[in-house]
């Protein structure tokens, strides 16, 4: 069972294609109906954010399941790795966020004097901005890549050591991720409306990035399943994958319910700060999100039949994915762009781009070295696994 | 003020049959009632449950007013009663030298609630603390319930007899006979006192005030040739010296004075200015916009460079004033700059400050404009000469007899020693008082007193300023008042309140012309409570005795000099709440947390925080004062170097709740050059091993950099009527609404404190405790954070330890629209009604304690134990003060539920009041009228910082005070939108 | 359940084939299968692992029956709440409006899972007959412990213990009777 | 069904079916021993001491507690809250592991979840006689009444009574339908007699048919699927009671998730402690190895930094937020007057689940035996510091007070504890405490993987 993924040519005409296109459809709206510069610059972050986050939640699952010794994953766990490989791009994408920042973040630029800002200085100042910033990719990419050569090592060799190398970096991974999700997630996202504050936001956004690359992870498995590779992968395979794109879901709309209400109850004007937009201007977007990311999956894979069809699987998660591109857009939007934000043409185009080369960048990342592992101890584990 | 007359109107009918009808011969009845044996009276401590019976039967019948000689069911109702509506008198508070002019508010027969009397010129229907709680003293079971000869009960004809014949005795052997009383300011009694004089020829009247201002009396006769205590008008005063006088506490006419000077703290209108020189820090001391500390015997020569800098200022020649401790240049500019418009006084007892006060008045021009003779104070004129004379000669055997009237030199007097020595060398003691105290434990007879609510009377509180007593209940005891037993002794067979009709028809009836028939005059009188004669005698200050100053030796020895800096100065204050300790079987008084203490059930020794660490002393900490053992208490902004112990406190007898609470300090005071001096002795301090709990209801005094009480000087304010309240601006502009906005259409029932006039000194604690039948719990509970109180006033001390400004704020429920306490409450026993109010259904709450805990303001409060006899369980009844004896439980206002254990209680906003008012308007179907409504915190307010009103009422004064500048409400950034507003405190400071 | 029959040895309807070890049982149950004998009831300590699969037992559908259930308590318990604060007595309770719906989820979920937890509890016990029984007579005491057993109906007397050792000829049985 | 040579067998030796059902039994059919009456008797005395210490308490009221105007929920809350926490190791383990098919959990979750009923069981006491009015109770429920009263859905203690009535209702319901099946086993072993006739009475005439089987798997499954967010739910539902409110230190929304966690996390340090003595007390050691408490380890570590991550969450955000009260409520925890509690819970918590990270610690039974109980000292606290530094010193400085538990509220913890061993001790002489079928239902994998670990030793 030698299996191999070739990224084929026209595949890669096709992605470079799309990119193409897509950035000159974002130029020409941007020409033509005049998008606001704020909007760009909030599209451009909203999209890394988005984008980061599937490879950072692609990291964190087989983080996860390698440091809990769980065996039945093996057989995919090249697919969510080499979606790792976007986390330079995104680096790179995110540093560009220095030249538009004025246009997204508020305390970057205020001439006011704002007493609850001058608080924050300490925090929300531009160098140690991007200093975070630099710190955290450089954690990220580094043990990200870490656990990929020792993946690789065990393509050629089968010794032990590098498997338990692995375990050992994804415990590191796991620790680190868990606070500098959170970190991250207050820097870029929750300082855009700089009076408020929510401590569970980090979590919320990270449960946000899990189910989104658990749903592309799942889109993924079935392009390539399409494809005729991973012959042994099976519905037990599936049917667990559903079944965590189902529990996270859920467990998403707890972390949504735990912000909301709690705000919503605790009424006191500086959190509230946060929904009162959100519950006006953008009601049904609000509704909307909340419907896509809980109702969705919940009905739509509640059943065990429905758990275990892939097909089906893999169209619900494209309705998740898209769900928590909406999300995002919910987190970002109204405190940048305000009243004038919308989706529109420039909005997909964007996510167009970004989504092609994510792709792209993914299908050369696992194009390189076995599509399985034949040297993971937990391989047959995996291949006769039964749900 | 309308109100008032309406419902005295509403009583009248009642009340002028209730006049045409004497109230019929009430001795024989209760010794019917309880045939008390000489064993149950000694032991009144121990069958106490058993006489609470016997007073529950004597109340119940004292009630109905109607004529009855024999104990007869209350089936056959008097007519003026309908019960569940409440009667209201129009009388007179007289204890010793307190006196205000009062509304009683019985209910079926009971006073439950005394309310100031706007009509009076004097007190404008303010009131204080204690005449608050004087209600509680007629239910106070310790009183006599029958007269006493050796401690036994006796008929009143016997120990009549028995007087009069020892009396005649007396004046056959030519042996003198003192009647021993307060200062006596009603004319009638005056005239029967006159009457005995005449009758027994060598007897003799002696006037006692337990704290007495005689220096001051003996200063204005040689200032001024005239032996009174001045009208003062702090009203006309744009800048007020005051040294020691806590005129706003406890000084001679607090509640006048507080009137008068409230209404010069409106910002919009021109302030006043107070400067406070003082030891102890005082009520005035708080609201004095600057507060300047001296030692007692710094006092003099401060008053003296004060003097001798005016009369530099005037163009006259030094006076060579020693060096003065203080700066005072600047306040002499400011008083010089004031002349005329100032006012200088000392609350010292020794002549010779008041005289160099005096010369001072003089020299400003103050004498006429500030000070007035016209219509002095009548409520303290006894001369403390005299006392110390009567000591003496009784001690030399040359006294007959003593008849005290309610006055307990036995605990009083500064040698108490000397004279109970004294009185062991009388023949025959009498003693008039109505409850039991240390003097008339060692007389022979007890002719018990009648309670005030209980008496005929009539008053004159400054002169030709008068106003009558009326009894609102009939004697529950077998007890006679004063004068009555008084003309009794003379021989006279005339009633009391005949001999007042007849008094008044002849005096009085000549002084007005708005009446012409007597009777008509007397009872239009009776139902106002009060009388200004059309012909006031004006008496101005003749050129003759207004003295030159040139001729005033200023080389006068201050008093209480001498001694090193490093010994202690002793200060003795008349405490807000126990005054000279008449009141001090009152569970409500004792309870009341000193104004700046905040301590109760207890007196202390405050010394200054510096002086503390340098003798290393904690709060509590016991130390030896020479002859007393007291605990300390760290004041901030008590002078360094002085102590100040409270008067008042330490009683040995005066019944089961006062006895023994706190520690007698008058021993400390002396005598010299012919006053008692309270303050300046010298002691040494010791510090001793042992530790005294406080019960102190507030323990952290900074209001840790919190916008609480927000305030701002009147300069900042001139500029900007928003000064100091900024932030109120700010949290508007915050405010979010994730609810749907809800309209309270009909009423929206609001308050607003005026934080420039709340002078803190505790009137609306105690009238909302007797309003709201609020438990006492009892010093062990206040210890352990358990107390009851509805309203409390947060005292928050800002600045330095040794020299603090200080602030009040009233806080009770906030009555919030978004109010955190209702959401979480899990049986929705406080709620919102639909008028704005939050409600708490006590049936309802089974006491999770989760509103209090969730409530910002803690002003919830809840029954940790069953205090009340409410709770569904026995046997574990805690009544720390036996308010729950039968006698004390008839002060009960049937209007408001008692709560039982483990039940959430707060703040109503009086919605007992609220509802009635507007029963009543429905009945006579009509609108509310604008503050109909009055909550029993802001009626009895002497400053008038409490307004309450309907916030929809746009003609209203809470209206307007809403959309003032100076509005805010407390933690407005939690947005959970009060009902109650505050304004900014505006201090007038130095520019 | 044949439990009622085990009284007494000849009025039997059914063989009892007893194993050891779920292995042979297995085995047994296929030839049995093959041989298109009538397999009552198959009795074991602990579920067997493609037991299911073997005697074709189709999925139970007590998870729907939660399901539904599960969805009546969410209706009725957000329904009650509803109707108690908008129309038996809706009282304003610290500024929030009458119909707080976010405050009603948490009892919502809660009585949800209620429903559907009691109501599959309790369709287990009736679906398997199983009742409490003070004297209840298993077919065998080690069935419990480690015994597998599989009972084959007589079919009227065509099949016999004979019969049945020679089909299963090869297969380690403990016992037959 | 596979199992990798990396994997240590969750059962030693090479059992056989009647080796698991005598050996799992032998504690309940033979007498007690010494220790077991020591323990009883221990437990039972201190027993009695709470439950007069409650009697105490709803007969004089309230104020035989610490309490006061300004601390008005301390201790009781602190222990039922600490309780309600202890109570969900059970279930989760029971669900979550079940989904997520962690065979190791086979041994464990049976006394687990005995644990959590009783541990529920303790918690629900003290909701009841915190109440000024304790036998009012009954308003708490919305029966209907002629004056139309309800109950307020909008207060969290409301939720709370749903959320913990629910909870241990279906906790009871998937601990019995897992232990009919043994309680069948248990039956079948007694011979004659009153005790044989009460199990077989529980055991519901229990056959072990494949279709009975066939369905009790299923429902187990289904009952874990809605258990696992019931988990959840419970402890974030106890999480509104303070996180609903305003009060600084109170009201942040990360405390659903974060006393989740910390619920696991003190529930697991139970089960620990617990159960290290059981194996060794009922001899237990092939079935609960030391590969048991180091996956049990892990997931310490995994909770305990969370909650770790929450606390360094709380703190940064109280001083980001720049709200002064939130700031001094913080501070206030970190260097008021109770900041030895909040330092005992630093310490307890996030240090002893750190330690946990050493493969020694993680491996040693005695330290995890240690650790476990410092846990729950810890989280123990963790309450206490919220409940009380936060009330203590709220938003008016003039009612800031101090708090100091009575002999009553020492009672109260103590005879609860008691009251959990009593019931723990009982239950394990009454139930087998580990799930007879399922460790048989794995018997075979596990005698496999034994077999090889044995080969790869010779």
């Amino acid at each position: 069972m030698e299996e191999q993924f070739t990224f084929k040519r026209n595949h890669r005409i096709f992605l470079i294609a799309v990119m193409a296109g897509a950035l000159l459809t974002a130029l020409l709206s941007v020409i033509i109906s005049g998008i606001g510069t704020s909007r760009v610059w909030a599209n451009i972050l909203l999209n890394n954010q988005f984008f980061l986050g599937l490879s950072l939640g692609a990291a964190f699952f087989i983080a996860v399941v390698r440091v809990s010794l769980a065996g039945w994953h093996t057989i995919i766990q090249r697919l969510p790795e080499s979606m790792t490989a976007f986390l330079p791009v995104a680096f790179i994408l995110m540093l560009i966020l220095y030249f538009g920042i004025d246009n997204i973040y508020h305390w970057a630029h205020h001439e006011d004097f704002d007493p609850v800002i001058e608080g924050k200085e300490k925090w929300l100042n531009i160098p140690f901005f991007f200093i975070r910033m630099i710190f955290y990719f450089t954690g990220w990419i580094a043990l990200t890549w870490a656990m990929k050569k020792n993946t690789d090592s065990l393509m050629t060799s089968a010794d032990i050591k590098y498997f338990n190398k692995r375990k050992i970096f994804a415990g590191i991974y796991l620790v680190f991720f868990g606070i500098t999700v959170s970190t991250s997630s207050w820097d870029w996202i929750m300082s855009i409306e700089e009076h408020w504050y929510s401590t569970i936001f980090g979590w919320y956004v990270m449960i946000s990035m899990f189910v989104a690359s658990l749903a592309f992870l799942i889109l993924f498995i079935g392009f390539l399943k399409g494809r005729g590779y991973l012959k042994d992968l099976r519905d037990d395979h599936i049917h667990d994958l559903a079944l965590l794109l189902f529990a996270f879901s859920i467990f998403w709309t707890y972390e949504w319910y735990s912000e909301f209400f709690l705000i919503w109850y605790g009424h006191l004007p500086e959190e509230t700060a946060y929904f009162v937009p959100r519950l006006n201007e953008f009601r049904t977007v609000f509704f909307l999100n909340l419907g896509i990311n809980f109702l969705v999956p919940f009905f739509g894979l509640i059943r065990l039949r429905s758990k275990r069809n892939a097909n089906w699987v893999a169209i619900i998660a494209a309705i998740v994915l898209i769900g928590h591109w909406i999300d995002y857009w919910l987190m970002i939007m109204p405190g940048t762009v305000g009243s004038e934000s919308g989706i529109g043409v420039f909005e997909v185009s964007v996510t167009l781009l970004y989504a092609a080369l994510f792709i792209f960048i993914s299908f050369r990342a696992l194009a390189q070295g076995q599509l399985v592992v034949k040297n993971d101890p937990f391989l047959r584990e995996s291949l006769s696994y039964e749900s | 003020m309308k109100r008032y007359r309406k419902d005295i109107e509403s009583g009248q009918k009642d009340q002028s049959r209730e006049l045409h009808h004497d109230p019929g011969p009430g001795s024989d009845t209760l010794s019917e009632i309880l045939n008390v044996t000489g064993k149950e009276m000694n032991a009144s401590r121990r069958d106490f449950l058993k006489l609470c019976g016997f007073s529950l039967a004597a109340v119940t019948l004292a009630s109905c007013k109607s004529r009855i000689s024999k104990a007869i069911p209350y089936i056959i109702a008097p007519v003026e009663i309908t019960p569940g509506q409440p009667l209201l008198y129009a009388s007179s508070y007289m204890n010793g030298s307190d006196y205000c002019s009062v509304i009683v508010r019985t209910r079926d027969g009971r006073p439950i609630k005394i309310e100031g009397n706007p009509l009076s010129a004097m007190t404008r229907g303010g009131t204080t603390a204690r005449v608050q709680a004087s209600v509680l003293d007629l239910y106070d079971s310790a009183r006599f319930i029958c007269p006493l000869k050796d401690g036994t009960p006796v008929e009143w004809s016997l120990a009549d007899e028995e007087i009069i014949s020892g009396l005649n005795k007396i004046v056959s052997e030519k042996g003198s006979i003192v009647l021993l009383t307060p200062t006596v300011y009603s004319p009638s009694t005056e005239a029967v006192i006159e009457g005995f004089l005449k009758k027994f020829p060598g007897s003799e009247w002696v006037m006692y005030d337990a704290i007495s201002a005689s220096g001051m009396l003996e200063a204005n006769k040689a200032s001024f040739g005239r032996q009174a205590i001045p009208d003062f008008r702090f009203e006309k005063a744009d800048v007020i010296v005051s040294f020691g006088a806590d005129f706003l506490g406890t000084w001679l006419s607090p509640v006048e004075y507080t009137k008068q000077f409230a209404s010069r703290r409106d910002p919009e209108k021109d302030m006043n200015f107070l400067v406070q020189i003082e030891s102890g820090l005082s009520l005035t001391g708080c609201n004095a916009d600057r507060r300047i500390q001296a030692k007692p015997s710094q006092e003099y020569s401060i008053l003296l460079n004060i003097y001798s800098e005016i009369v530099l200022a005037a163009g006259g020649t030094d006076i060579k004033a020693p060096p003065c401790p203080v700066d005072v240049k600047w306040i002499v500019q400011k008083l010089v700059s004031a002349k005329g418009r100032s006012l200088v006084i000392s609350g010292s007892n020794a002549v010779n400050n008041q005289l160099l006060v005096n010369e001072i008045n003089i020299l400003l021009g103050n004498i006429g404009n500030t000070i007035l003779f016209d219509s002095f104070l009548r409520t303290r004129r006894a001369i403390d000469s005299q006392m110390e004379n009567l000591v003496e000669r009784m001690a030399g055997g040359r006294v007959g007899a003593l008849i005290v009237w309610n006055s307990n030199p036995a605990y009083t007097w500064y040698d108490r020693n000397a004279f109970t020595e004294a009185l062991k060398k009388v023949e025959l003691t009498v003693s008039i008082s109505g409850t039991p105290d240390e003097t008339n434990e060692l007389v022979k007879y007890i002719c018990p007193d009648n309670h005030y609510l209980e008496s005929w009377n009539d008053a004159e509180p400054k002169k030709d300023l008068f106003s009558l007593m009326q009894p609102a209940i009939r004697p529950v005891f077998n007890t006679r008042q004063m004068a009555e037993s008084i003309l009794k002794w003379t021989g006279s067979s005339v009633e009391y309140y005949d001999f007042i009709k007849t008094y008044w028809s002849g005096r009085m009836m000549t002084r007005q012309k708005e009446y012409s028939d007597p009777v008509l005059f007397f009872d239009n009188t009776l139902q106002k409570g009060v009388f200004e004669p059309d012909d006031k005698i004006a008496s101005p200050l003749s050129a003759s005795n207004k003295p030159e100053s040139s001729n005033f030796n200023a080389s006068l020895e201050p008093v209480g000099n001498g001694g090193s800096e490093s010994e202690f100065e002793v200060v003795l204050y008349e405490p807000v709440a126990m005054g000279e300790g008449r009141q001090a079987n009152n569970p409500w008084l004792q309870e009341l947390p000193d104004p700046v203490a905040r301590i109760c059930w207890d007196n202390f020794a405050s010394v200054s925080v510096k002086q503390a660490n340098e003798n290393n002393l904690a709060e509590g900490d016991v130390i030896e004062l020479d002859v007393l053992n007291l605990p300390v208490h760290l004041q901030p902004g008590q002078a360094y170097g002085t102590v100040s112990l409270a008067l008042g406190y330490g009683r040995r007898r005066c019944g089961v709740v006062g006895e023994g609470v706190g520690i007698d300090v008058t021993q400390l005071a002396s005598f010299e050059n012919g006053t008692v001096i309270y303050s300046g002795r010298k002691v040494n301090i010791l510090k001793k091993g042992e530790n005294y709990i406080l019960a102190q209801t507030q323990t952290h005094h900074s209001m840790e950099g919190r916008a609480l009480v927000r305030e701002a000087g009147l300069d900042e304010f001139k500029n900007n009527p928003a000064a100091g309240n900024e932030l109120h601006e700010y949290f508007k502009g915050e405010e979010r609404n994730l609810y749907p906005e809800r309209e309270y259409p009909h009423h929206h029932w609001g308050m607003a404190v005026d934080l420039s006039k709340c002078t803190g000194c505790g009137n609306c604690v105690v009238a909302c405790q007797a309003e709201n039948n609020i438990p006492v719990v009892g010093k062990e509970e206040v210890y352990r954070v358990h107390e009851m109180h509805w309203m409390r006033i947060d005292r928050y001390f800002s600045g330095d330890d040794m020299d603090p400004e200080v602030v009040f704020q009233p806080v009770l429920c906030q009555h919030c629209q978004n109010a955190p306490c209702e959401n979480v409450c899990p049986v929705a026993a406080t709620n919102h009604s639909s008028e704005g109010l939050n409600q708490m259904i006590y049936n309802r709450c089974f006491g999770t304690r989760y509103c209090n805990n969730n409530c910002p303001y803690k002003v919830r409060r809840f029954n940790w134990f069953n205090y009340t006899e409410a709770g569904t369980l026995g046997g574990n009844l805690r009544d720390a003060a036996g308010m729950t004896g039968d006698l004390r439980r008839m002060v009960l206002n049937p209007d408001v539920t008692v709560r039982a254990q483990g039940v959430i209680e707060k703040c109503s906003f009086c919605i007992q009041r609220i509802q009635a008012a507007k029963l009543k308007a429905k009945t006579e179907d009509r609108a509310l009228m604008r503050d109909e409504i009055k909550t029993a915190c802001s009626q009895s307010c002497p400053a008038d910082a409490i307004i309450f009103g309907d916030m929809n009422d746009t003609e209203s004064e809470l209206f307007r005070l809403i959309g003032s500048g100076r509005r805010y409400r407390l933690l407005e950034e939690l947005y959970t939108r009060p009902s109650v507003n505050y304004l900014t405190k505006i201090r007038n400071r130095i520019s | 359940m044949p439990a009622a029959n085990t009284t007494t040895m000849n009025d039997k309807k059914y063989i009892t084939l007893c194993f050891n070890d779920e292995g042979p049982m297995l085995q047994a149950i296929r030839k049995l299968l093959e041989s298109k004998e009538i397999i009552l009831d198959v009795q074991t300590p602990f579920p067997v692992h493609g037991l299911d699969k073997l005697l074709s037992i189709k999925r139970s559908r007590i998870p729907v029956g939660g399901f539904f259930l599960g969805i009546l308590g969410a209706v009725s318990a957000f329904g009650f709440m509803t109707w108690v604060f908008t129309v038996s007595y809706p009282l304003i309770i610290g500024g929030k409006p009458f119909f707080a719906a976010p405050s009603f989820i948490p009892i919502t979920f809660e009585v949800t899972v209620l429903f559907a937890g009691v109501s599959m509890g309790a369709a287990m016990l009736i679906r398997s007959k199983l009742k409490p029984d003070i004297d209840f007579e298993p077919v065998d005491e080690r069935i419990t412990d480690n015994m597998f057993v599989v009972l084959v109906d007589k079919n009227g007397g065509n099949t016999d213990i004979e019969k049945l050792s020679e089909v299963l000829a090869g297969i380690k049985i403990m016992e037959i009777r | 069904m596979f199992q990798s040579p990396l994997r240590n067998p969750l059962i030693k030796g090479q059992k056989t079916y009647r080796d698991v059902t005598t050996q799992i039994l032998d504690p309940l059919l033979s007498k007690p021993g010494k220790f077991w009456y020591m323990g009883i008797t221990l437990s039972g005395g201190a027993m009695l001491f709470g439950l007069f210490m409650i009697f105490w308490t709803i007969w004089q009221g309230i104020g035989t507690w610490g309490e006061n105007r300004t601390v008005g929920w301390a201790v009781e809350i602190t222990t039922f809250v600490w309780w309600i926490g202890i109570g969900h190791a059970g279930t989760f383990i029971s669900a979550i592991l079940l989904l997520f098919r962690q065979r190791w959990r086979n041994s464990i979750n049976r006394s687990a979840e005995a644990m959590t009923l009783i541990a529920v069981m303790c918690a629900a006491l003290f909701p009841l006689i915190h109440l000024g009015r304790p036998l009012l109770t009954f308003f708490i429920f919305p029966y209907p009444n002629t004056r139309q009263l309800w109950v307020n859905f909008n207060s969290p203690l409301v939720w709370d009574v749903f959320a913990i009535s629910t909870y241990f209702t279906v906790s009871l319901i998937f601990w019995y339908v897992g232990l009919i099946p043994d309680i069948a086993t248990l039956r079948d072993k007694l011979t004659k007699g009153i005790k044989k006739s009460i199990y077989s009475f529980l055991s519901f005439s229990w056959t072990g048919s494949a279709r009975d089987w066939h369905r009790h798997e299923i429902t187990s499954i289904m009952l874990a699927a809605i258990a696992t967010p019931l988990v959840l739910s419970v402890h974030s539902i106890v999480s509104m009671d303070f996180a609903t409110s305003i009060l600084p230190g109170w009201h942040t929304t990360i405390f659903p998730p974060y006393f989740v966690a910390g619920a696991i996390f003190s529930g697991f340090a139970m089960v620990l402690t617990l159960l290290i003595v059981a194996r060794k007390a009922m001899n237990l050691e092939d079935f609960i190895t030391v590969d048991h408490v180091e996956n049990m380890n892990k997931i310490l570590i995994a909770t305990g930094s969370i909650v770790g991550l929450a606390y360094m969450t709380e703190l940064f955000m109280a001083w980001y937020s720049g709200v002064q009260y939130e700031h001094f409520a913080l501070m206030n925890r970190v260097k008021g007057p109770y900041a030895w509690a909040y330092w005992i819970m630093m310490i307890c918590n996030i240090g002893s689940a750190q330690l946990l990270w050493i493969k020694k610690i993680r491996t040693s039974l005695l330290a995890t035996f240690i650790l476990s109980i410092t846990v729950n000292i810890g989280m123990w606290f963790e309450r206490f510091v919220i409940i009380v530094t936060s009330l203590h010193r709220d938003f008016l400085p003039s009612s800031w007070t101090m708090y100091k538990p009575t002999i009553v509220e020492y009672g109260l913890v103590i005879g609860t504890i008691s009251i959990f061993f009593t019931m723990f001790l009982l239950f394990i002489r009454i139930f087998p405490v580990i799930s007879i079928s399922e460790e048989k239902s794995i018997l075979k994998i596990e005698r496999a993987c034994a077999g090889r670990k044995h080969d790869n030793h010779e």
